[in-house]
């Protein structure tokens, strides 16, 4: 690897993290906005104009709080438990292209970190991963309604992660790569691949909910149920990591739907516009593109949380695994079917 | 070269910890790095594949489950009762004597060619894959078969007898 | 990417073997030493894992793809055990409210 | 067991019918409705320390010691307000009007101190009832929020109305 293409790649790393952990600070902003206009009320206002530096002053807030570690809890692992689940949040975002090939002076560069060819098996070994940042969390506090919530977030994943899998192996059938870049690059214009698997989107879209433990399927941290769920003993920042991690799984599985089925940088019209702008602009505007596309995502699971209500745990299972996983097995059939006889 | 020693190291450590830990939870925790750095030997190995899944198969679901289990019978009592010290002493003893034989053995056939990678492309998805569906098609069906039985035995066996409870 | 993968070439096929041997006899150790039936449990994930590893690397040593198809049968097996292996654990601490294995020395309570 | 009143309403739970069991159609009739609220409906908060709701015309806010129509005191420390106070916020300490203060308070007897522990008080109105001179009235505003407990001890100073000629 020459020097030239490291020092994009690590910039591109450095770009990539701060935009995920602004995105992350700016959604709780946005969350409270969103609840608030969908209740008809008008949500934080008082940090500057319109409440914009809100999370600013709730960040000083979370750094300022009195950080408390119970003493029957495991320290250590105390403190492992939102590092891990920050850092699993994090690393999810490095095989996702973030546009096309732009070209710097004379050479061309990938917008993406890596390109891994089972990037989309790394996306769903870091999903799986990022179970344990919970339930070591939940354990390590030694409080019953922690292990509860630790408990059930093992559960509900194992089970979603299933389904999402399968959802997963039907994209594949039509895509015929792991690679997020080609699976991107093969979204050109209009052909999203929303319009060859929209069944499997539907089923990916629930697991996703499922996966980064929001609303409806937000059973462990049920507050009605379990005082806070995992975090009941977590407080100051330590918490603030667990609920950043939240932000970020949204922003990430929001930026791995957009990659895989709603066509990625790709938009209908896109030759022409790159015709008229040039090497370096257009992939821009596919970038920005990408990041609308996102951003519908995380206002979609805004959206749905201000809407449903929570989900009884025993209709979860039941929803994951009477419901979910065969029809994702269904539409794998139904996938080969149309395959063998239509392609 | 010195990244598979110093990965090495780090595997057995963490595995002498895995069976050393007194408390089954840090033991499961200490698995989940050991495999972690197996993870880390494939893709040093360039099975690109069989690494990734490893990373999702054992460390994201089957440790998670063990973990689920463990939580789940949450076990209070901070420490099982451990076996005698004659007991263990003995077993480290017969484990040494296992290692002992396999270190001969290697001994004794002599060879020591280093891992050369003759098809780069060996461990990547499409090669496996060919393999797989072409000569070890019906092993993978008679697989299938294994895993299905296998959900059917597990939920028998962990629902609640309705008569006797 | 190619440079980074030349600094694994140059390890002896021995020495993988070697690293199995050891993990292998370490998972061997637990299963003897140890009486909670999960962690002897663990201990058998260790010894088929290093299993797992040596079939690796003597598959790219032999620059045949059988070994690590050979793999994923294994991992497969694994988490049919782990299933199995489980249900019959929980079931187990149902009917003695413990999961030491010194208590199962009984065919019939 | 029959119902007196015949009010009760008896609520069918039926098993979910297929339709009702792929649950995407309630999820996208809930997902509609809160996009209308989302989008049309005008949110109904006030904005409150800049726009204030009118107070109804019984609403009991802070409390006000009177004076009469020359300036006076009205209050002459009898202590009925402090007895019949629920919540045991109100204390006082009685003095005797010396000469030369006459226009300064009504009757020979005045609270030297009055206090009203505003942590305490539940806005009762009970005081405004004992009272017999008509001196003490929860006509103010909202009691404002404050740092620090002993600042909602209020005395004469804040609970005294401004004199009548300034």
């Amino acid at each position: 690897m020459e020097t030239g293409e490291l020092i994009v790649r690590l910039v591109l790393i450095v770009v990539i993290f701060l935009i995920s952990l602004v995105i992350a600070m700016y959604s709780t902003y946005a969350e409270r906005k969103i609840a608030a206009f969908f209740q008809d009320r008008v949500g934080p206002n008082r940090a500057g104009p319109a409440g914009i530096l809100q999370p600013l002053a709730d960040g000083a807030k979370m750094f300022l709080k009195e950080e408390i570690i119970p003493t029957n809890s495991s320290k250590f692992l105390f403190i492992v438990g939102p590092s891990l689940a920050i850092m699993t949040a994090c690393i999810g975002s490095a095989v996702i292209p973030w546009g096309q090939q732009i070209q710097i002076g004379s050479k061309l560069y990938d917008l993406q970190v890596t390109d891994i060819n089972v990037g989309l098996l790394y996306i769903f070994g870091v999903v799986s991963l990022g179970v344990y940042g919970i339930m070591i969390g939940g354990w390590a506090s030694n409080n019953k309604y922690s292990l509860l919530g630790a408990i059930r977030a093992a559960s509900q994943n194992i089970s979603y992660e299933i389904a999402m899998g399968l959802s997963i192996i039907a994209l594949l059938m039509v895509t015929n790569t792991l690679s997020l870049k080609e699976i991107a690059a093969q979204q050109h214009g209009w052909h999203w691949n929303i319009l060859r698997q929209p069944f499997g989107f539907i089923l990916f879209i629930v697991c996703a909910f499922a996966e980064t433990n929001r609303t409806p399927f937000d059973l462990p941290e049920c507050e009605t149920e379990l005082v806070g769920g995992y975090h009941t003993e977590y407080s100051s920042m330590k918490l603030g990591f667990y609920l950043f991690a939240e932000y970020i799984n949204m922003f990430v599985s929001g930026a791995v739907m957009a990659t895989l089925y709603w066509g990625s940088y790709n938009y209908p019209g896109m030759d022409w516009v790159a015709g008229h702008t040039g090497p370096v602009i257009a992939p821009l505007i596919g970038t920005v593109v990408l990041f609308a596309k996102i951003f519908l995502f995380i206002f979609f699971f805004m959206w749905v949380r201000w809407t449903i209500p929570r989900f009884r745990y025993d209709q979860l299972m039941d929803l994951g695994w009477k419901g979910l996983i065969p029809l994702a097995i269904a539409n794998i059939i139904g996938t080969g079917l149309w395959i063998t006889f239509f392609k | 070269m010195s990244i598979f020693y110093f990965i090495a190291f780090l595997s057995i450590l963490f595995a002498v910890l895995v069976i050393s830990a007194k408390n089954p939870v840090h033991s499961i925790l200490y698995l989940v790095l050991t495999f972690f750095t197996f993870t880390i030997q494939y893709i040093l190995l360039n099975a690109q594949f069989v690494a990734i899944v490893n990373f999702i198969v054992y460390m994201g679901a089957i440790l998670v489950l063990f973990l689920y289990t463990l939580m789940l019978i949450n076990l209070n009592k901070n420490s099982e009762p451990m076996k005698t010290n004659l007991v263990k002493i003995a077993a480290v003893l017969g484990g040494g004597c296992l290692l002992v034989v396999v270190v001969a053995a290697l001994k004794a056939t002599g060879a020591s060619d280093p891992v050369l990678f003759k098809d780069p492309n060996l461990g990547l998805v499409k090669n496996l894959g060919k393999v797989l569906f072409d000569e070890f098609l019906l092993p993978f069906e008679i697989s299938s078969l294994l895993l299905l039985s296998a959900m059917v035995g597990a939920v028998l066996l962990a629902t609640k007898d309705t008569k006797t409870a | 990417m190619e440079s980074f993968f030349k600094t694994a070439q140059t390890v002896p096929l021995n020495h993988y073997i070697l690293l199995s041997a050891i993990i292998f006899a370490i998972g061997v150790i637990g299963v003897l030493i140890r009486r909670n039936a999960i962690v002897i449990f663990m201990s058998i994930e260790l010894m088929l894992n290093a299993v797992n590893l040596l079939l690796t690397a003597f598959s790219v040593y032999r620059g045949d793809a059988t070994g690590q198809v050979f793999v994923f049968f294994i991992m497969a097996l694994a988490a049919a055990e782990v299933a199995v292996g489980l249900a019959i654990i929980v079931m187990i601490y149902r009917n003695t409210n413990s999961i030491d294995i010194n208590v199962l020395n009984r065919l019939k309570w | 067991m029959e119902s007196l009143s015949n009010k009760r309403k008896v609520l069918e739970s039926k098993p979910l019918n297929l339709w009702e069991r792929i649950y995407l159609p309630a999820v996208v009739k809930g997902l509609s409705i809160t996009l209308k609220h989302f989008l049309f409906k005008k949110d109904v908060t006030v904005r409150y320390p800049e726009q204030k709701r009118e107070f109804s015309e019984n609403f009991r806010g802070m409390h006000s010691l009177k004076r009469d129509e020359e300036g006076r005191e009205r209050c002459t420390a009898c202590g009925l307000c402090a007895l019949s106070c629920p919540a045991e916020a109100i204390t006082m300490i009685a003095a005797e009007r010396k000469p030369g203060e006459e226009n300064l308070y009504r009757e020979e007897k005045y609270a030297a101190v009055y206090e009203i522990n505003m942590l305490r008080c539940i806005f009762c109105g009970l005081c405004e009832e004992a009272c017999p001179k008509e001196a003490i009235y929860l006509d103010g505003d909202i009691v404002p929020a404050d740092y620090l407990r002993k600042d909602f001890i209020y005395g004469k100073d804040k609970l005294v109305e401004a004199p009548l000629n300034q």
